[in-house]
């Protein structure tokens, strides 16, 4: 298999069996795990401004009381690495192009000189929160195979990305592929490990809005 | 539409920012510059094989300017070579028969390399002159 | 021409200033990304050189490749250059015809065994026993094989030599493949492109004079002083990428400002050529500056790698399976939920009061 | 003599639900819970980890409810819950956690950890693996009546002496009374003087009352072993005297987990909503300030510093009565940097304070050190706090560490500083 047709697997199979895999994976873990229900809550409610689930969806992104000094390495390694993957994800041009051409909605995208800067950043922050996963006691403990897998699997194919951008190791069109098959090995292993908080932790986050929220504590 | 020239195209060229390409190509004219002086060595720089934007270009001349001196030479179509305003430094363009720019150098030297006749030509040229001043006497 | 005389002598019977010869040197070197010191090296080399016999073998072609070069330039360099390797053999440029013409290739053959650059365009019919294409009876492959045996270096030139070409698109009826497929036991340039680009060749031809070897190749054994980048990067219209300025149609105003033609499939950030600093027609223009996309015609299988006009970060239809794949998800998650259902039924079935002896162990 | 880890497994079966499935899926181990934890806090070791203590409910949940986790325990590659395991997480699940729900806080994904440990708490009972001190204190409460074994001829003759010493009549099995007061053991044998002050309180803002012959005690240890069904026992004797009495209202004392047990987990142990409403001493305290009627002869004159129960605060949603009745009855109030729902807990929360074995108890002065800190912090000598339990724990640790703090209870604080 020579790049082109390496490229074009990658493209069209490739793509279409991740994106399949995807679906059927995210919606199979997701009735799996909403369907099991819970009871309903029977005390009567005390009603508080500002606390229920949807409160702690928003609220749940801001460090809470005095966390920030306790653990900041992961407070501020988790915030630029997340918004570095959200910008770079989806405001890069070329990543906009493909949302228009499959669902025909787009928005304006960030110069390239900022996405480079940004995923520099990120690609640092990454590193800095794995170096940290080995070394904090608690990580170290609490990591297992999926966490290496996990971070590996976000890692790639930013890092496949930015140096096919900037024609880095590899020739452009290897790289290009190189980098549109590791998004598709996230796709794939998304739903099956712990990525998939990008969806769950909403809910997650309700649930224990709502707990609280009923006794009226806004957490 | 009458002639090609209504055809509404206009191409703007992207122009807007330098690349930052143009200002290392002056440091490197002037690391050649002191070399020349150091040890007498000449220098060069292709300018087509560098990404400059035409804005970088046009940095470029305005920044090297005019000297005093420009050459003409008609060898295989024309060549013209520009001293700059900085002394040393020369800009070569050559040109095919067909008036093409063929190619494109910055030159550090006293007198670019070309200009220079070889020996074979001037033993040749001096064989010639006394031929002809026999044939003439 | 004398095989023998030098390209200097020939120079100066033909009346031309050693000046023309350094300036055509520096514009070569230049071509070939060699530095511009190299210029004078170059010309006290290609002085001494001699003429080599070529060899030219045209296969499953359109003769694009022949007319690519023979139609570039007034003379110049590039005739200089043919003028100093002896063509020996070119079906469609030669006088001789018939068998004439088969008597000339045996015997350049025979009289330059293992001295002769051998020259190919068009693929290679395998299919039937390469019975798809034949001269004078012989089919492609057969000739290739016997005329590869005495060459010194072979030249793939155009996509088809080099990977296959048109001719190996799908369905690919007579099983064409690229020289580099049969042959693999000589030095092979590949020349891509469709055409190539006419100073490739010449360029390659005067490192092979100058220095007696082939030029550095890269991964896809084309010389890399041509190859080495992308259309894209030395496009004139990458900045609009970089501002995220794109064309949307033909003739829209992004279209009209010369804006970045990524969108409307061109094929430059995975095409490396170097068409955008050679350029075509007498250095007139390239397809992006003409105002369509690249193609992608210098790389491998390029007529099958999705559309010309679809974006190269559009997939072809991703979307293909997903309806499949939710309605599978959806099955598959209601399963466990009613297996799950049953299996907390039967913990709730199970579930005897506790009593206070029930914490004990 | 029936705990078997067969109940233990099915009982974890009947709890994990949607919440618990979603906060396994969400956790990242970020290890963030670990900071808000005491346990781990003060003694550095990553066991304490709040989402690690969930370990066993976590295998639990993918054995039995994830189509993955189901065939790898087909194809025997999932590793089993065993005894010996249980066994072991005793110490995780009970020792080193007090329900405090601090961890619940900060999860970043929003995990609600505490809710999970009461339901691991759940299996681990039947399965034979609560502490011996909580699992005595729970016999007791259901055989006796309380954890202390208390019985209502020593409560009366209590009262007897709270009415000589107050002047104020207690009323016992007042039917149609507005409130039904509930009281904890531990306030009846070390703080009398709290039944009292009530009555003072009641009288003054002519509000009608009663005790209940048949359900005076507010705790519930089977909230604290985590058991449904003995805790569904225990709370239903409340129930039932205070539907038999038709009062509007049941009064939880300071109390921590009395307050969760009667007031968030009761109807939910019951089946159904109550046909009254269950009011915290202190939310009726600041009601009445509110309305005037609290009104403070003198201040206390010494700077005092407030430790807040997880039960009432964090868990219980009694968030602003606390700092706003100390303040009518103090001079100086000083906060702790870490205060209402942040607050950290005192170590002994969630029947903690019950496990009577030596490395328990070292343990829980261990994860002092943190409240000794904040104490430390605020630079006073006093402490008010507003559980019974907290207080004892407090007490405990405070003399351990032969500190020179003074521990008040905000009632009886209050109850003191009113007006005749």
């Amino acid at each position: 298999m020579n790049e082109i047709e390496f490229l074009t697997w990658v493209r069209g199979t490739g793509l279409n069996i991740a994106l399949g895999l995807f679906v059927l994976g995210m919606l199979w873990r997701l009735v799996e795990i909403y369907t099991l229900g819970r009871k309903k809550d029977l005390a009567p409610t005390r009603k508080v401004a500002g606390a229920s689930g949807w409160h702690t969806i928003a609220r749940r992104s801001m460090p809470p009381h005095s966390m920030l000094k306790r653990s900041p390495v992961s407070y501020f390694g988790g915030y630029i690495f997340h918004l570095g993957l959200f910008i770079t994800v989806f405001f890069f041009a070329p990543h906009i192009k493909l949302v228009e051409s499959l669902l025909g909605i787009s928005w304006p995208g960030l110069p390239s000189q900022v996405i480079d800067a940004v995923t520099v950043v990120t690609l640092a922050t990454m590193l800095l929160v794995l170096f940290d996963r080995i070394n904090n006691p608690v990580k170290r403990f609490l990591s297992t195979f999926g966490d290496y897998l996990a971070w590996a699997l976000t890692f790639l194919p930013l890092l496949t990305g930015f140096l096919a951008v900037k024609h880095l190791l590899l020739p452009y069109t290897t790289m290009l592929a190189l980098h549109i098959l590791s998004v598709e090995l996230l796709l794939i292993a998304l739903p099956f490990t712990k990525l998939i908080h990008v969806v769950t932790l909403f809910a997650s986050r309700w649930y224990n809005g709502d707990i609280s929220g009923k006794r009226g504590v806004p957490v | 539409m009458r002639s090609i020239n209504d055809i509404p195209i206009h191409v703007l060229s992207p122009d807007e920012t330098l690349t930052g390409q143009a200002e290392a190509v002056l440091s490197e004219i002037a690391d050649l510059l002191g070399r020349l002086l150091e040890t007498g060595e000449a220098g060069s720089i292709d300018l087509r094989s560098l990404p400059l934007s035409p804005a970088d270009r046009d940095w470029l001349n305005a920044k090297l300017g005019r000297g005093e001196v420009e050459i003409v030479l008609e060898a295989g179509g024309r060549s013209v070579l520009t001293e700059t305003a900085y002394a040393g430094v020369w800009k070569v363009q050559h040109c095919d028969t067909e008036e093409r720019v063929v190619s494109e150098f910055i030159e550090v030297a006293y007198i670019p390399a070309i200009v220079r006749p070889a020996g074979a030509d001037i033993e040749n040229a001096y064989e010639k002159l006394q031929s002809d001043l026999k044939q003439i006497s | 021409m004398d095989k023998e005389e030098t390209l200097l002598d020939h120079m100066e019977r033909e009346g031309m200033s050693r000046r023309t010869f350094l300036k055509y040197c520096a514009s070569l070197a230049s071509l070939m990304a060699l530095p511009p010191s190299a210029a004078a090296a170059m010309a006290e080399a290609l002085g001494k050189a001699k003429r080599p016999s070529v060899i030219w073998l045209p296969f499953q072609e359109c003769t694009g490749c022949t007319e690519s070069i023979t139609r570039s330039h007034t003379p110049s360099v590039e005739g200089l250059i043919f003028d100093m390797i002896s063509l020996d053999y070119q079906e469609t440029l030669m006088a001789a015809a018939g068998h004439q013409s088969e008597e000339a290739l045996q015997t350049a053959m025979k009289e330059n065994f293992g001295k002769y650059v051998l020259i190919v365009d068009g693929s290679v019919a395998t299919g039937l026993d390469g019975a798809y294409s034949c001269i004078a009876g012989r089919s492609n492959l057969d000739l290739l094989k016997e005329a590869a045996r005495g060459a010194a270096a072979i030249i793939a030139l155009g996509s088809c030599a080099a990977f296959g070409g048109i001719p190996k698109a799908n369905p690919n009826p007579t099983g064409a493949v690229a020289v580099s497929d049969i042959i693999k036991d000589k030095p092979i340039v590949n020349i891509s492109g469709c055409p190539p680009i006419p100073v490739v060749i010449t360029g390659v031809l005067a490192h092979y004079l100058t220095f007696g070897t082939l030029p550095e190749l890269d991964g896809l054994g084309r010389p890399k002083a041509f190859y080495g980048e992308t259309i894209h990067d030395r496009c004139y219209r990458r900045p609009f990428y970089d501002q995220g300025k794109f064309a949307k149609t033909f003739d829209d105003e992004g279209a009209r400002k010369g804006w970045c033609l990524f969108e409307l499939g061109c094929k430059g950030p995975v095409t490396y050529n170097a068409c955008a600093t050679t350029k075509w027609n007498d250095s007139t223009s390239f397809p992006i500056e003409s105002g369509h996309g690249c193609i992608g015609c210098s790389e491998p299988d390029f007529w099958d790698a999705g559309g010309f006009y679809k974006a190269l970060s559009t997939p072809a239809n991703p979307l293909k399976y997903v309806g499949a794949a939710a309605a599978i998800g959806v099955a598959a998650g209601a399963a466990v939920s009613v297996a799950n259902r049953a299996s907390k039924n039967a913990a709730k079935a199970a579930h005897e009061k506790t009593t206070l002896s029930d914490i004990e162990k | 003599m029936t705990a078997s880890l067969q109940r233990g497994i099915n009982a974890l079966k009947e709890v994990i639900d949607a919440p618990v499935a979603s906060f396994f899926s969400s956790c990242v181990h970020c290890g963030l819970c670990a900071d808000a934890c005491l346990f781990y806090t003060e003694t550095g070791d990553p066991k304490y980890t709040p989402i690690h203590k969930l370990e066993p409910l976590k295998r639990v949940y993918k054995q039995e409810f994830t189509l993955l986790g189901r065939l790898a325990k087909m194809a025997g590659l999932a590793k089993p819950v065993t005894d010996d395991e249980l066994e072991s997480w005793s110490e995780l699940v009970y020792d080193s956690c007090t329900l405090c729900g601090r961890c619940s806080m900060v999860c970043p994904v929003g995990n609600d950890l505490t809710y999970m440990i009461r339901k691991l708490r759940e299996g681990m009972a039947v399965s034979g693996h609560a502490p011996a001190g909580i699992v005595s204190a729970t016999r007791r409460t259901v055989e006796l009546g309380g954890p202390m074994g208390l019985k209502w001829p020593a409560v009366q003759n209590v009262i007897k002496h709270v009415e000589a010493d107050s002047g104020h009549k207690v009323p016992v099995d007042q039917a149609g009374a507005e409130y039904m007061v509930l009281l904890s053991s531990m306030e009846i044998v070390n703080y009398p003087e709290y039944i009292g002050a009530l009555a003072k309180i009641f009288n003054k803002a002519g509000i009608t009352w009663t005790l209940s012959s048949e359900a005076f005690e507010a705790t519930n240890a089977g909230i604290q072993i985590g058991n449904s069904d003995l805790a569904r026992e225990i709370v239903s004797r409340i129930v039932n005297a205070a539907e038999k009495l038709g009062v509007k209202k049941v009064l939880s004392p300071e109390c921590g987990h009395a307050y969760m047990a009667i007031r968030w987990e009761g109807p939910n142990l019951m089946g159904r909503p109550f046909k009254f409403e269950v009011v915290h001493v202190l939310e009726l305290l600041d009601e009445l300030r509110g309305k005037g009627v609290l009104k403070m002869k003198d201040k206390l004159k010494t700077p005092v510093t407030l430790h807040d129960p997880c039960q009432i605060v964090r868990r219980g949603g009694v968030l602003n009565a606390p700092e706003a009745l100390l303040k009518e009855v103090v001079v100086e109030f000083r906060p702790m940097s870490d205060r209402g729902k942040m607050n950290w807990c005192c170590g002994g929360g969630g029947g903690a304070s019950a496990i009577h074995e030596p490395a328990a108890e070292e343990l829980r002065f261990t994860a002092f050190k943190r409240k000794k800190a904040q104490i430390e912090e605020t630079g006073v000598n006093t402490m008010v706090t507003f559980c019974a339990n907290c207080r004892i724990t407090l007490e405990e640790s405070i003399d351990h560490y032969e500190m020179n703090t003074q521990l008040l209870g905000l009632t009886e604080l209050l109850a003191e500083h009113l007006e005749d």
